[in-house]
């Protein structure tokens, strides 16, 4: 079907120019490394604080991860008109919005579970955690690159966007940090964490079906 | 594309405010097969807002756009029609090949292959080059390359011959007169003058009015 | 719209043109500000005075008769924000996107209102200020999406453009309401433990909920006087060269 | 009850009446800056059309 073969021809191309630009790739990941080092700096380096602070570190140096890195999901689209062309191909512009987001998260939120080991034994997150902490990043870290594609759909036309993006997105991110980190901190402490792991999928499956729509609206407002 | 002979742009009493302004209103025209249309007016006089509209970017604040009769959001309008603006809508980090591929699987196959449009457009051989390092005049053309292998019959172009030179031109206009002989049609802005006698050309001369 | 019955959809028709509208609401307010200050008065007495003190709080509770509504409004006024969107959206009714954007200032109002009341209530209470409780919370949150709708408007220059930005916002802000309420809730319960919020449920007697109900109608009826006094200005704004615009003029001067 | 006593709100009054006050200028400022604004409005646009009529 031509719409699969667009659908994946945008996830080609983008993971191409990800890898043709690869210096910025890596930005996000350096950023959230640098976060979560200054929270020692700032709090003191004592481990039952950064123990018991852990998961939240991490999860808020990845939710600001994820906001630096939204720009770049339509930007330089938006700037040389390819996006223009996206809105005149005959396919649903939502979906091909979709294969935008899906490889921005394979560039952006996939990284983050590289590094996620080496963050938490510098704060000292207990081992039985690990695994907890693994599963939110691949469940949350989509539906941040979802939930912000809308966010960016609706401010890639502003010159100056970059703090009004942060007022639209965070607040919607608060359940997304709620579960993630409240699922690492149970599980560091051992308990179940059944409950919050299904409540995220449920969040991501809804978000995936839900979100591409208003941001393919936003997206032809924001082209105007 | 069987009904190609049949194949009408039809504009009815459409306007356009910009910020307070009347850019122009109940304006109409039409385009036929086989037709050109060339808007004229000064920078600012709503040349380029007509041309969004047409391309459904911009909404008009009153008027109809009618595609083979219909509505264009009722229409196959958008599987007809292709657009080349201001920016040129190609990735600077890929290659010549890369994009027009892309180009390719956002739309159906056109007349001619990938190689053929490249030879049409003098860019043969330059496949694996990176657009970045093509000059102004190639990219121009490489984006009209994109026209020639999709599928389409209505052409939108916003100043198709900035940055090209005299030849440049010339080879533009030729691919305009050989879409257009093929039952073709195009809508464009130009500052330069289409230097083709022989062509089926309509003029409109949009005056911003106060 | 084919499935609305043609009589009201003619109605809609008429009132949704921006000099009827206008007229309308000159028309309406002088009436509604009756029935508001009524309703205001009778709220006013029968929760400052008439109701008597709760024993357990003491005089500090009568907070509650702006603190509960307000919070109330405060949803209530998001939630019809995004059925403007909708309508917006759908109808593309310029009026739907000029009492959306009208909504969003007295929306954000309430929830302020909500928050320092909540805050005032709560220092005599737990003794702090501010405490992390669920309601206040997601109320800070709401004030969040409130401010982020009034910046996106004010951001986008074309107002068309805007109107449509901010309907689609709003629409994807109220399907998150509920989740960002449930997950609060949830953190709520595990971080803070047996804190019980006193805002809640308390256990109310009648004498204390008739003046609470009434201060609730009362606000709806203030939002919309302030709701028509803002779209007013907003359509003016927006339609400064049209001709209704030009003859209102004419009839003033 | 006497009217101090009354403002007095059993020893509340330094919660409660804020808590009013702070309700009643947000409503009121709410209300009451359109109106405002829709004066300023109508008289640039009065001028605006004196102008154009007096060329």
């Amino acid at each position: 079907m031509p719409i699969i073969q667009a659908f994946w021809a945008i996830i080609r191309r983008d993971l191409l120019l990800a890898f043709r630009r690869r210096a910025e790739m890596a930005n996000p990941l350096f950023f959230f490394v640098l976060v979560v080092t200054l929270f020692p700096l700032a709090v003191g380096a004592q481990p039952n604080l950064l123990r018991a602070m852990a998961p939240g570190v991490i999860w808020v140096s990845a939710l600001l991860a994820a906001l630096l890195s939204l720009d770049s999901l339509f930007r330089s689209d938006f700037d040389d008109g390819s996006l223009e062309q996206m809105l005149l191909s005959p396919h649903a512009l939502s979906v091909l919005v979709l294969g935008k987001i899906i490889a921005h998260w394979l560039v952006t939120g996939l990284p983050l579970l590289l590094v996620a080991p080496l963050l938490a034994v510098f704060l000292g997150l207990p081992e039985q955690a690990m695994g907890t902490l693994w599963l939110t990043l691949i469940l949350a870290t989509p539906l941040l690159s979802l939930i912000g594609a809308i966010g960016v759909a609706l401010t890639v036309g502003l010159r100056r966007g970059g703090m009004l993006l942060s007022l639209l997105v965070l607040p919607l991110y608060v359940p997304v940090l709620i579960f993630a980190s409240g699922a690492v901190d149970r599980a560091a402490s051992g308990l179940p964490v059944d409950a919050q792991l299904n409540i995220l999928t449920a969040m991501l499956l809804s978000a995936l079906v839900l979100v591409p729509l208003p941001t393919a609206a936003a997206l032809k407002m924001s082209v105007n | 594309m069987e009904n190609s002979q049949h194949a009408t742009l039809q504009v009815s009493e459409l306007s356009c405010f910009r910020d307070e302004r009347l850019l122009f209103s109940a304006l109409d025209f039409s385009v036929n097969a086989g037709q050109v249309l060339l808007l004229e007016g000064a920078n600012g006089s709503g040349k380029t807002s007509l041309l969004r509209i047409l391309c459904g970017f911009r909404e008009a604040d009153a008027g109809q756009i009618y595609w083979c009769g219909n509505k264009i959001s009722e229409s196959s309008y958008f599987q007809d029609m292709a657009y080349v603006g201001h920016a040129d809508g190609t990735k600077k980090e890929l290659t010549v090949l890369e994009n027009l591929n892309f180009a390719l699987a956002l739309g159906a196959p056109g007349k001619y292959s990938i190689e053929q449009a490249l030879d049409k457009v003098m860019l043969a051989g330059f496949d694996d080059n990176p657009v970045h390092t093509l000059s102004a005049g190639q990219k121009r053309r490489l984006s009209l390359a994109r026209l020639l292998i999709t599928h389409n019959l209505l052409w939108i172009l916003d100043e198709p011959f900035t940055s090209l030179d005299r030849q440049g031109i010339k080879l533009i206009e030729s691919l305009i007169a050989a879409h257009i002989e093929q039952g073709g049609m195009a809508v464009l802005t130009s500052h330069h003058d289409l230097s083709m006698a022989d062509l089926n050309l309509q003029r409109i001369h949009l005056q911003a009015c106060q | 719209m084919s499935w609305i019955p043609a009589p009201v959809s003619r109605f809609f028709h008429r009132t949704s043109s921006p000099p009827h509208f206008y007229a309308l609401a000159d028309r309406f307010i002088p009436w509604l500000t009756v029935i508001f200050l009524l309703l205001l008065g009778a709220g006013l007495y029968g929760g400052l005075y008439l109701a008597p003190t709760d024993y357990q709080q003491g005089d500090s509770y009568r907070i509650i008769y702006i603190h509960v509504p307000a919070a109330w409004m405060s949803l209530f006024i998001y939630v019809m924000m995004a059925v403007m969107g909708g309508i917006a959206l759908i109808w593309r009714m310029k009026l739907a996107e000029v009492m959306l954007i009208s909504s969003a200032p007295i929306g954000a109002g309430f929830t302020f209102v909500a928050l320092v009341t909540g805050s005032l209530w709560g220092k005599p209470m737990w003794g702090t200020w501010w405490v992390w409780d669920a309601r206040l919370t997601s109320e800070l949150i709401l004030l969040f999406l409130y401010l982020g709708v009034i910046s996106l408007y004010g951001a986008i220059e074309e107002k068309r453009a805007a109107a449509r930005a901010v309907s689609i916002l709003a629409l994807v802000g109220v399907v998150n309401i509920p989740i960002i309420h449930y997950s609060v809730q949830w953190w709520n319960t595990l971080h803070q433990g047996p804190t019980v919020s006193k805002m809640d449920k308390p256990s109310i007697h009648v004498s204390m909920l008739v003046p609470l109900l009434l201060m609730a109608v009362a606000f709806k009826f203030y939002y919309l006087i302030a709701v028509l006094q803002a779209a007013k200005l907003e359509l003016l704004k927006r339609e400064t060269s049209s001709q209704w615009v030009k003859a209102l003029l004419e009839k003033q001067a | 009850m006497s009217w101090e006593s009354f403002l007095y709100m059993g020893g509340y009054a330094l919660y409660v009446w804020p808590a009013y006050g702070v309700t009643a200028l947000v409503l009121l400022g709410n209300l009451f800056w359109p109106v405002w604004q829709r004066r300023q409005l109508l008289r640039q646009l009065t001028i605006k059309q004196k102008r154009s009529q007096v060329r």
